[in-house]
């Protein structure tokens, strides 16, 4: 038996099908989940996709963050369901308070698509498992929020808890505070990251790299294990 | 130094998706009575020497041909007396 | 404030009305009154007022767009023809591709992001209206010179506009192009390009049939915008209690078009319609009475029942009112309850706001009263025609003679190599990068190649890997020396690239700018181009399927340069088998194909160099183009070459140096026999194209290229980490990056 | 109907690249003397009703849970009296 892993589409998402077949050429049984119903259709994991959910207006998912399938998230992944939010998803996460600090907009003030060198700081999270300590990945980037800020002692506490996940390598595309594309809550089940693995799954297309199947093969290896 | 603080907002025929979307929210949210909502700017400009008649004049041309655009947006230009409890003049 | 009704029309044949403020000739009034047998109603008048202009009407350029059909090729992949929102395609394995070019030049001068914005959701709806799901956008653009203050202003705009309305609607933007030249100085050009995909099943036509079925608007609220115009009429008809000032710039909403095209594709997958039609110029008075022309019965409307962002507006306002993000569909009665529960799902506002009935008037009631009751042909498909006087320009020949073959050359070979810089890092040639990475090309995870690939190209099937490539093209100093012959070259160049990533070309799109068609050189301008395009086209044996006309792109007496845009759509079998430019196998040899010959009329190197326009453009070898593109795909398919790039503006030097960049390697490169070096570099001879093959297949595709018959001669290797020359300069490949990456930053950023 | 405004600014050691564009871009239009510049968000919201203590006392909820993300953001709200130069009071 395969793991399911569930996928959100809030008025707006735009990576949910990327996100869907990720899952699927991971290997696991991708859900769609609406936002609208609280109801997380037995899912053992969600996957919060990129876009700009609800138009981006206010702050990036800060009416998303009030849906209700996001009330149910953020009881479950408080109990330790395994949660990625991918640029859209991360400003979620934030806003919801599930994950610390705040995405603004990026410092040169324009969007950017890139493919975006990373490199893995913590392996040791449910999303993050099939990498190395270390590892550098490039992945694509796209956002128009992506600059990650956070008061000293929070930054200084999350570099010291091993919770930046990943950091930009060769170039900070946003302005982000120590260059953290992304970060995980303290049990490693919460991960957000600026950058798309969702769109580095298959050789052709994108950038042609793979380099992004391993959170999806990550986490199916631990739900199918568990 | 002084403090001038420039308000856009867009015209009020012009189509305001961000207030929308906000005020749509709202009773989601369990806020209601809230008729309508408009989200604009607001820059807050600290003006080195004395805000006089001129220093005023220039701000509002500044705001005129650079900080909004009059073609959707309008603008108000108003002194930030020191306290936060400040009166506001046009 | 009295209504204007059909009645009172009817009673008061006398009053005085504002037909000249809103654009009509008094001829085009007298007809109106002739169809109607009295004088319109003030909502009347706005509707044809605004049908019969010239963006809608198409009255000035219609007699030359009739060469688009009748000198069509034979082709089984058309579907859909002209006419429609936008041409349909047959790819194969049951799928449909549609595709249109749109401009939205003159809006976005005066709010470059909006104007852009708004460009993009038009086009995006008018794909979306066939049927399919839109599945990429291209964004062709022209800017006046890239120094000028204004350019700082308005290109930033209208990158982010594009941007923001596409990459919030989840749109890969796969191309497009970026040309600055003074001559747009005021009148920047914003063309707008969007692609679609269905089965063949799914396609939807815009008409009304079948009395007793519903008409729904749905979408955003309807408010004032870009009705300045119509106020006229609001004010002068009418007296004056009203707003007196509309906006004439319509504001996008993103957010709501997406909502639009999720809601809408859903609609569809369940079969809840009948016809489609969305909202873009000329609002509700074009899409009912589109609707109600091309279908079998009359139509009654009752406005009063649009849901308003503005409740002043007046009728007149509401049937003019350019708001974004609506559609109207046609839809069973049974089907409505289905109908709009899907659109409450998605957010989605809409409204029954009238009916197809038995008759054949269009008739439009305000509470309760009517105000329009016309023949609905006469006011969408039976506008005025226009034979406009056209004449070749008396400066025509001056300009032609102006020869730019004998312009100074050269001397030394440091000299040609300081040329060559100057090439690469002129804005036209230069990196766009810092334009095109504001746009996401990555979205929906089906981009095979995007920027600054020579044609976009998306995966339409994941399982068999079928692909479509799209490419857009305009040289508007071609066209300015030889508008016949530059029509025919931006078709071209755009099949050209098409076939150079590997792709089969099998119909085309354009969007023709032009000056004012009241200018009869303009006018003889467009007249060449447009029978250059369609002679083109029936010769390459690719279709048009439709487009789009801008006129009075011009600032005094002033016009732009003609600028057709042709975009050329092709289909791919297997996109594992696409060519990329980038040249990235050490010991690869670069073969040149085609024929070069000294051809610098309205070339890059002539403008850069000289700042100078005269002379001829290249020949135009249509034939020679299929024979190129059958060998690149030929030699896609059977894995012959592994790198291509067309050759077009700056000649072999550009199209090297972009593929080295490309892919990190440097070229080395011999001049051929028969050949100088300034001429092997920098001319802009039509049909070519450079390819890298690999070592191994070398024989084979020198074989082929010589049983076929086309000229190719090996020009050198990739090899090491410059651009060598051999016997003239070697250019470090970091000294090329800098030049140029640095210049569109430079004056932008 | 009564409107109250509720303006939200970065908080002051947060990096604010859209000011700095602004400020940066004055010289160059030939305003000079303006030492900073901070851009910010105006919310207008019409009210349904008396906007008494518990009005705004809810008001103060919904920008302290929604308008603004306190994480970065601070605000003030202010009920905006009929005349254009109006009292502020916070
Ligand atoms: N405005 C734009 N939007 C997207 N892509 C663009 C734009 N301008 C240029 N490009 C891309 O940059 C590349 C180079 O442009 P150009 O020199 O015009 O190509 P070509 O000579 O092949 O027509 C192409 O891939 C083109 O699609
Ligand atoms: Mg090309």
């Amino acid at each position: 038996m395969t793991a399911r892993i569930g996928v959100v589409t809030f008025p707006g998402t735009l990576d949910d099908q990327d996100a869907l077949r990720a899952a699927r050429l991971a290997g696991a049984e991708p859900v769609s989940l609406w936002h609208r119903d609280k109801d997380l259709k037995q899912v053992d994991a969600v996957v919060l996709a990129g876009g700009f959910s609800y138009g981006d207006y206010l702050r990036a998912g800060a009416i998303s963050r009030f849906s209700p399938v996001m009330e149910t998230i953020i009881e479950q992944a408080k109990a330790g369901m395994p949660v990625l939010g991918i640029c859209n998803g991360f400003q979620i996460l934030t806003e919801a308070h599930l994950l610390p600090g705040a995405m603004l907009r990026n410092n040169h003030l324009h969007f950017i698509c890139r493919d975006q060198k990373l490199r893995v700081e913590n392996a040791g999270t449910a999303w993050t498992s099939d990498y190395e300590q270390g590892q550098e990945i490039q992945v694509p980037l796209k956002n128009m929020d992506g600059r990650y800020v956070a008061d000293e002692r929070t930054l200084d506490e999350l570099e010291a808890e091993g919770r930046v996940a990943f950091r930009y390598l060769d170039m900070n595309p946003n302005g982000s505070l120590r260059d953290i594309a992304g970060i995980t809550n303290e049990a490693g089940n919460v991960v957000g990251l600026m950058p798309h693995p969702e769109h580095a799954v298959e050789p052709l297309v994108g950038t042609g790299r793979t380099d992004g199947l391993g959170f999806f093969t990550s986490i199916l290896k631990k739900l199918v294990t568990a | 130094m002084a403090r001038v603080v420039v308000d856009v907002m867009l015209k009020p025929e012009i189509l305001d998706p961000q207030g929308q979307a906000v005020q749509r929210a709202l009773p989601r949210l369990g806020f209601d009575g809230i008729a309508d909502v408009r989200q604009g700017k607001r820059f807050e400009l600290e003006v080195d020497g004395p805000v006089d008649e001129a220093a005023l004049a220039r701000i509002h041309e500044m705001a005129e041909t650079f900080l909004a655009n009059t073609v959707i947006e309008d603008f108000t230009v108003k002194v930030e007396e020191t306290s936060e409890v400040a009166g506001a003049s046009k | 404030m009295t209504l204007d009704t059909v009645k009172h029309a009817a009673e008061t044949p006398d009053v005085s009305q504002p037909w000249k403020e809103l654009g009509l000739k008094e001829d085009e009034y007298a007809r109106i009154r002739e169809i109607l047998g009295r004088r319109p109603t003030g909502a009347e008048l706005a509707m044809y007022s605004v049908m019969w202009s010239e963006h809608c009407s198409y009255k000035s350029s219609k007699v030359h767009l009739k060469q688009f059909g009748e000198k069509a090729p034979e082709s089984d992949a058309l579907l859909v023809g002209i006419g429609e929102n936008a041409g349909v395609v047959d790819v194969g394995q049951g799928y449909a591709v549609t595709f249109k070019v749109e401009s939205h030049n003159h809006p976005s001068y005066i709010e470059p992001y909006q104007g852009a914005a708004t460009g993009v959701g038009g086009i995006v709806r008018d794909i979306l209206a066939m049927g399919a799901r839109p599945v990429a956008v291209m964004d062709p653009l022209r800017f006046g010179a890239a120094d000028h203050p204004d350019t700082k202003r308005v290109l930033p705009g209208v990158v982010a506009g594009i941007g923001g309305y596409g990459n919030c609607l989840g749109l890969p933007n796969i191309g497009g192009e970026v040309v600055f030249d003074s001559c747009y100085q005021g009148n920047p050009l914003v063309n707008a390009l969007c692609v679609g995909v269905m089965k063949h099943e799914d396609i939807h036509l815009a008409k009304a049939s079948g009395a007793g079925n519903k008409v729904i608007l749905y979408g955003a609220r309807t408010g004032g915008d870009g009705i300045g115009g119509v106020s006229v009429l609001a004010s002068e008809t009418f007296d004056s209690t009203g707003p007196s000032r509309r906006p004439a710039v319509q504001v996008g909403d993103p957010f709501q078009e997406k909502l639009l095209i999720e809601c809408t594709l859903e609609i569809f997958r369940e079969n809840l319609v009948d016809g489609i039609q969305d909202l873009g110029g000329a609002g509700l008075s074009c899409a009912t009475s589109e609707l109600a022309s091309a279908g079998s019965g009359g139509m009654r409307v009752e406005l009063d029942r649009v849901h308003l962002r503005d409740a002043t507006l007046s009728p007149e306002e509401i049937l003019m009112s350019e708001s974004q993000e609506r559609m109207c569909a046609i839809v069973e009665p049974d089907k409505v309850e289905r109908f709009l529960e899907i659109c409450e799902k998605w957010d989605v506002i809409a409204t029954v706001i009238g009916e197809v009935t038995e008759g054949s008037q269009l008739e439009i009631f305000w509470h309760g009263e009517q105000i329009v009751d016309v023949p609905p042909r006469t006011v969408a498909h039976e506008g005025p025609v226009y034979h406009r006087p056209y004449e070749r320009p008396s400066w025509q020949d001056a300009l032609q003679a102006d020869d730019a073959n004998k312009l100074p050359r050269p001397a030394t070979s440091d000299e040609l190599k300081q040329q060559v810089l100057k090439l690469v890092a002129s804005p036209n040639q230069a990196s766009k990068s810092w334009i095109t990475d504001q746009y996401d090309r990555f979205v929906q995870g089906n981009t095979i190649l995007a920027q600054p690939e020579d044609s976009g190209m998306v995966r339409i099937d994941e399982e068999s890997n079928l692909g479509v490539a799209v490419a857009t093209d305009g040289n508007g100093r071609y066209a300015k020396l030889d508008p016949y012959a530059g029509a025919q070259l931006a078709l071209a160049e755009s099949y050209r690239n098409v076939a150079a990533s590997g792709a089969k070309p099998l119909a085309i799109s354009n969007c023709l700018n032009f000056g004012s068609p009241e200018d009869p050189a303009v006018m003889w301008q467009f007249a060449e181009a447009t029978r250059g395009l369609a002679d083109g086209c029936l010769e390459l044996g690719t279709p048009v399927t439709g487009g789009n006309v801008s006129l009075y792109n011009q600032t005094g007496e002033t016009a732009i340069h003609p600028t057709p845009v042709v975009a050329v759509l092709g289909v791919i079998d297997d996109v594992t088998r696409r060519t990329p430019m980038a040249f990235s196998e050490e010991g690869q040899l670069l073969y040149l194909l085609g024929e070069t010959r000294e051809e610098f009329g309205g070339s890059a190197w002539s403008q850069v160099v000289h700042d100078h326009l005269g002379g001829l453009p290249p020949q135009v070898d249509l034939e020679r183009e299929k024979l190129l593109a059958e060998i690149l795909i030929a030699g896609s398919r059977d894995g012959m070459i592994d790198a291509a790039h067309d050759l077009s503006d700056g000649g072999l030097i550009q199209a090297v140096t972009e593929s080295c960049l490309r892919g990190g390697r440097g070229a080395r490169l011999v001049v051929p026999d028969g050949l100088d070096a300034f001429t092997f570099l920098f001319s802009e001879s039509a049909g070519r194209a450079v390819v890298a093959v690999p070592r191994s297949e070398e024989l084979r595709f020198t074989d082929m290229c010589g049983a076929r018959g086309l000229p190719a001669v090996r020009i050198g290797v990739i090899d090491g980490d410059a651009v060598e020359v051999q016997g003239e300069f070697s250019i470090a490949l970091s000294e090329l990056r800098e030049a140029h990456e640095a210049t569109i930053p430079g004056l932008l950023a």
